[in-house]
Formats: C-alpha cells, structure tokens, sequence
C-alpha cells in the first residue's frame, strides 16, 4: 500500500452529485451516499425521494430544529422544503418499481465487473439487511455506488465476480472509490478520473478486476 | 434548490405533441373529474388511431368527454367497463361505431382496470385477482388457486399521456382534488408517461400546499393549465 | 297473469335494506338498488360506499342543492355527511375487493337456483357493461339482488340455471322480486315473505326454478 | 344516521383481547410512527407466540417497539426487512436472539413487504415484482417473464391485529398522519381484521375532518385510544 493521499468521502460523493441532471430523483443510502445532497448545483432541480414517502426534501435540519416527524430513510432529521409531498410506504415503493428513481446511490461491500453489486448480507453472519436496496438497486434507472476502494485488511472491492450474495445483478452503471472514478460498461471497470498522484497502474495494483482506461481519463475532479 | 415549473399557458400548447397512435388515459366517473378541456384540445388538435383508456367511452350528453373523440374518429379502441348501454334506449356515439365496427373495444372489470392501471404504474408484471371469475371474461386467461380460492392473473395497463382534472395545484405539479372527482385522477396520473393536467382552482406558488395532503406527487406531473374563464367548467365556476 | 297488485320497487328495497345491520358497509349498484338507501334505521350505523371512492356519503341532494363534485356510483348527486372520506379508485376497489363490503345491491336479468346471477351482458346485443359489477359480486360478503319477478313480456327470471353470461357464480344470498322475498341456500330459492294476496303456489306458477316454501313464511314487512 | 364511536379509554382496554399466536403490524421507519404505547401495552398484557410484521425489529436505544416484544420472549417470528445490524457492532436484543435461535425470521425486501401488506388489504392473490430477482431471496420462487422483464410471484401478508401511530383522528376513527409519520401506518390499517389506533394530536368529533384530507378511512379502524399526558411520546409533545 501506498501513503499517497486517496479521496474523502465527501469529494466522492460531492462527484457523484456532479453527475446529477436537472429534474432528476434522487435516491441516497444509509450512510456515505447521503453525503451526496451536500453538493447542490443551485441551478439544477434535483428531487430526494426516502423509502419512508418524504418526496422532495430538504438538507438536513440544523441541531435543535428537529421536526421530529421529518426523518429520511438512514434516520436523519431532515428539513421541510417547498414543493414535498407525502405518500405512504406502498405507494413510495410504486414511485421506486415504477422506474420515477433517475438515480439512487448506495454503499457496497462488493462491486463486480459485470455489474453486480453485494451490500446486504456477509454469509458468515446470519440474516441480512436489505431494506429498500433491492428495489431500487433492481428498479431504478441508474445504480450508482460510492463506497472505499479496498477493505480495511486491504483487500480488493472491485472483483471478476462477486463473492459475497449480489443485491440485484448486472446494474452498477457508475462507481466512486477513494481512488477515482469508473463506470461500468460491457468490457467492465473503466477508469475515467483517477485520485491526484493515483496512476491506472497504481489502481490497478489496488484491484482484483480489470481495470480499463478511458480514453478521455482525466484527475478527479473536486467541488469546484 | 429550485423545482420546475411546469405550467403551460394554454390547452392546445400542453397537448400538441400527442402524436397518432398514442395510447392515453381518461378519467372521470358520472360526469365528475373529466378532463373536458384537455379533450377538447385533443379534438382540435386531431391526433388519430388513438388507444384510450377510460372507465366509459363517453355519453349521450352535449359535454365533450372521451366520446367527443370517438365521435369525431380519432378512436381506434377502447379499453374500459362499459361498452353496451345501461339502458338499450340510450345509444351513445361509441356504441353506435362499436356495433358498427367502426371503433375496437376491451371490456374490462371497473376494479380489474383500475388495479391494472396503478401496477403499470407501481412496476409490477401481474396481479391475480378473484374478479370475473367463473364468468365469459375470464375464458382464456390464466387462473390459480392460492390459499383455497380462485384467481385470474391480470397484466398492467400503462399509457402514453394522461389527461387529469385536478382541483387544485402547486407550479411543480403537486396535486389536490376534491371529493368524487378524484376517482381515476391519481393512478392515471402515476401510470402515463406524460401526464397534462387540467386546473379548476388557483395554481398556487411552489410551497402553498401542505405536504400532507398532496394528492398526486408533482413528480408525475409533466405539462399544468389553469382551465380560463371561458374554458369548459361542470356546472358553476369554483369560488363563483 | 294475475292483476293482483304486485310490490313498489321502493317497498322492495325497503324490505331489503331492513336486513342491514349495525356497522355494515353498503353498496347500492345503480338504479333500483338505490332506493334501498330511502330506509334509514336511525339506531343504525350504515356506511355507503361507492365505487367511485365516496365512503360514508348521505342522502341524494335536494334540486338547487348539489355539490357538483359529489356523485354516487349512479352519478346521483348525494350529499356530504360526517365522517366522509374519499379514496381515489383503485383503493376504492381494495375495499371492495378487500372483504369490507358487508352487503352490495344490485339489479339483475336473472337469478339461478345455485346462486348465480346475470346483470352485464345480453348476447344478441354486442358489448356489455360491467362497471364494478364483477368485483362487487366475487368479493362482498353479500349479494343481494332486488329485481321484478318476471320480465315485461312475463318471461321468468328465477331460473334453474341463468341462460344469460353470469356476472359472478354462486354468490346470491338473498333476492327481493315484487312478488316476494327469497333467500338461495343450498337447496335453492326458499320463499320467506310473500307479496299480499300472492300465495306460494302463485308465485311458483310465475317461477321457472322450485321455490321451497320456508317453514317461516310470512307475508311481506313493509317499512313500519 | 350515527357512525359508531370508537374510542377506548386506556391502551391496555384497547389489546386486552390479543390472544397467544396472534400475527401483529408494528408500524413505524426509522423511529416515527411507532406505536409505542400500544406495544407497551402488549407488552403488558403478556400475549406469547407472536408473529410480527414491521420494517425491523428494532433498535438499541430505549425506547419501546417491536424490539421490546422480542427482548420479553413474546415474539415467535419477526417478518421484516432487516434480519442482520447494518453495523455490525450494533446487536440488538432481535440480532443476538436471532443469532441464538431464539427468535425465528422471514427476510423481506422493504418494497415488497409494502406491497404485500397492500395486497392483503386489496383481496389480491399475488403479483409479479423485478425486485430480488437474481439474487438468493428469489430462490425458490416461481419467476416469469412478462414482455421481456423477469419477475418473481410475491403473496399477501394480512395480519389479524394492527397497532397504529396516527397524528389525528375523529371519534369513528377516520385518521391523518403527519409528515414521514405516514410509513407503513396506512397500509398495515387497511390490512389486519383488528386495527388499533393511538392518537398523538386529538380526537375530534366525527365531521371534523375534511373528507378529502383523510388518509385511512374509518372503515378500517376498529380502536381508537388518545395518548396519555404520561404516555410515550417522540420528543416534544404536539402542540407543545
């Protein structure tokens, strides 16, 4: 391993969001994702959607200003903004299966050059945890992940194939680590922004699968 | 953060691009949430060969509904729960085109269309449902026993545009509607891939509905128009 | 035909609404079926439903009166009442198809021994309407059907097995003719009150099914 | 006309009669909407051999839900959404009983869980989702292939009880939610024979309630009980 710095979780996610389109909805994860709203382009409308049926909700509420009816799905308080609407749990999963989400964001334990994902269920331990993964991760038009680039033993997070039970198959369009940037295509991980002092050499070094390089590769870009 | 507006100036600007052969979806139930403006603009605007779906396929009333569109022949079907009259006296421009073959037609259950059109718009491939059977409808489609009693498997029903009558409505397209006029508004509006909407009161500012009682999400909603003066109201103007 | 007098369509729906139950959940299909809504046990709680999503409405509105957004299922205006509420139509049909109708009413060409019933569809007219017919039928607790005992040319409509396309099999409980009132159990029609005047060998003559006699008979209750 | 008054005095009045065995919705996401002084009663009450039907099976802090039903042996099956901590150091009173067999568990995904709940309410047999379609939950399933997506066949899940967290109700037992309070409360209301209701804001004369701004109709609702000044509340009490 290297001692070269690798990307925050919140330039990660701030680069995911500078993917958002105007108008799109926004599913964000438990965790990291959530740190995606932190980026907001004043110029685009951009939607958060929360399993629980909160369409269209604000940034997070300042501390003693809880509304303590207003949570989203990772259990934050968040704030009321104009123009949201309620609905209830069946009809929020509607808005999911039906193919309203342009994009959900989501952590993962794996990601595969296939396109499969694992994030909610280690087989050693019994049960697991989906919750609302799976019907956004099989539904929505856009999977995206944000999660590290290797496990804390340093093991590789972007396989061949998955080894852990997948969340749904062949879906992961875009991925953020804390080495760069990739989208998955049919010939698997391309790289198209690299960690500052990241070569694809060095990433590569750091992955199990293949790694392609874009042909317009470029350094990661940061909140500008 | 912005939301979009999406208010439309006029009734034939929100419908000019409907092209022919759409597929679209037409609420309202006895008279009440029909979007009678939406239609007439449609009626002008000429689209042809078009699929509607409606729980009826108009009456023999003067007021312009779904049947405006099969009178003038710009209906190549309809699917809905009435095709024959309630009473044999009463023949409606539809019934007359459907005898004479001159208009296609499914018959569907009221229940079983309303349920296909909200799976169409809640993602889901079929549902099994105890309606019709036993009866002629049911001849042909697959049926399945769970837990002792009998099912038919239905399939979703999803459109191209949807035409609403809302009562009330925020710039982003939030909607409310008030009391029977609700009936297939809200799962038409989920279903279509464009939904036009129709506003009999105030198109209110961004932020001026409560987020409790929203009816429909403004994420469903494409294309707004406040229904004008001399527009086509049910009986007397909202707030007259 | 005799030219005794035969029972008023509103005595029959009279009769028919006395079965309603504290708590009940109605469903009054168009027509005839409505008048049942004229009876009003004020002991009673009775709940109308109606198709189009209005649970809990009133009385028909007076002329001048109507709120043009307020209609039965029948498109008669009806009129507000305390503890309203109003669901869009596919969960109108969850209530229907739910169970939680206790009883629907209904109009009908025909009745079968074995319960079955026709009401949607003539074959020698092309089409048919259906409504919300079919789902009431399979899925309220209790079909009644309220209907005259023979057709205007005196053709009978109590069958041993319907000759029309049924609208739901088996499912018809209780039946008001203005010659009387029957229940179907397993045995078939089995009068239970007879229209004045009418005796059960008359009212067999005017019925193409076997009317069982029920140890109980009694002539018609009017609305007391 | 009258409609019947609902209202119960005390929690524990309102689920004295939950027998041993029954299968009980326990609404609520992420800490709201959780009806915690009806579970407190049932906890009370004592009722064993419980399936229950929640979101998750509760949490590590304090407070009471369906977790606390667990911890005191009552609960034979939870069927929900999470089976396993999302950290894997936060073990709740389910994840080590759980762990030790002393708990049984069906694993749902959130959105069909939702749907199943509606399903059972709607009086539909079954439907077809995309959701966990290649993965380990849909092994077994009947899968199929409808105009070119595979689904799995998912079937209802009714309950015979309901414990319902609602913001306002009338005295027949019409209810409102408030904000992401909503959740699983109005489907899980829909879907069990027995709905009980506890009451953050008031209870209001029936009529009060606008028609239109109702989210559960009283149909559905059998028990209705206010929350005590001493009872659980979230934070600060409404109004307060």
């Amino acid at each position: 391993m290297t001692g070269k710095a690798k990307l925050t979780r919140q330039a990660m996610c701030d680069r995911l969001a500078m993917e958002f389109q105007d108008g799109w909805i926004v599913n964000l994860g438990v965790g990291m994702p959530t740190l995606c709203s932190n980026y907001v382009d004043e110029s685009r409308s951009i939607i958060n959607h929360s399993e629980n049926g909160v369409i269209g909700y604000g940034p997070l509420a300042a501390e003693g200003e809880e509304d303590r009816h207003l949570v989203n799905a990772g259990g934050q308080h968040v704030t009321s903004q104009p123009g949201m609407g309620i609905v209830h749990h069946a009809d929020s999963f509607m808005i999911i299966r039906g193919g309203m989400i342009d994009v959900t964001v989501m952590g993962a334990y794996e990601v595969a050059e296939n396109g499969d994902f694992a994030n909610w269920r280690i087989p050693t331990r019994k049960g697991g945890g989906i919750g609302g993964a799976m019907d956004l991760a099989a539904c929505a038009k856009r999977v995206f992940i944000a999660m590290e680039h290797n496990t804390r033993e340093g093991a590789p997070r972007l396989l061949r194939r998955c080894s852990l039970p997948v969340t749904a198959p062949g879906v992961v369009k875009m991925l953020v680590t804390d080495l760069g940037l990739f989208q998955i295509a049919a010939s698997g991980f391309e790289l198209l922004e690299h960690a500052p002092g990241w070569s694809p050499q060095e990433i590569q070094e750091q992955t199990e699968a293949t790694v392609k390089v874009s042909p317009g590769l470029r350094e990661f870009r940061f909140r500008g | 953060m912005v939301m979009r507006d999406k208010v439309y100036a006029t009734m034939d600007e929100a419908v000019a691009d409907i092209p022919d052969g759409s597929t679209v979806m037409c609420p309202g139930f006895s008279g009440v949430g029909v979007p009678r403006n939406l239609l007439a603009a449609v009626n002008r605007q000429g689209a042809r060969e078009l699929t509607c779906i409606s729980n009826n396929a108009g009456t023999t009333d003067e007021l312009v509904d779904v049947g405006t569109l099969v009178e003038a022949g710009q209906v190549k079907k309809m699917i809905c729960a009435f095709t024959a009259p309630t009473h044999p006296s009463v023949i409606s421009p539809f019934v007359r085109m459907y005898n004479e073959g001159l208009v296609d037609a499914e018959l569907v259950p009221q229940g079983t269309l309303a349920e296909r059109i909200r799976i169409a718009a809640a993602g889901i491939g079929g549902f099994y449902t105890p309606t019709s059977v036993g009866t002629e409808l049911a001849e042909g489609k697959e049926h399945r026993v769970i837990n002792g009693r009998t099912y038919v498997l239905e399939y979703p029903l999803p459109a191209d545009y949807a035409l609403i009558r809302a009562w009330k409505a925020d710039r982003f397209g939030n909607l409310q509607f008030r009391l029977a006029q609700r009936n297939f508004n809200p799962i038409m509006a989920m279903a279509a891939t464009i939904t036009i909407v129709e506003v009999e009161n105030d198109v209110v500012e961004i932020g001026e509905l409560d987020p409790d009682q929203v009816h429909v999400s403004g994420i469903y909603v494409d294309r707004i128009v406040k229904i004008p003066e001399d527009g086509i109201w049910d009986g007397a103007k909202p707030g007259l």
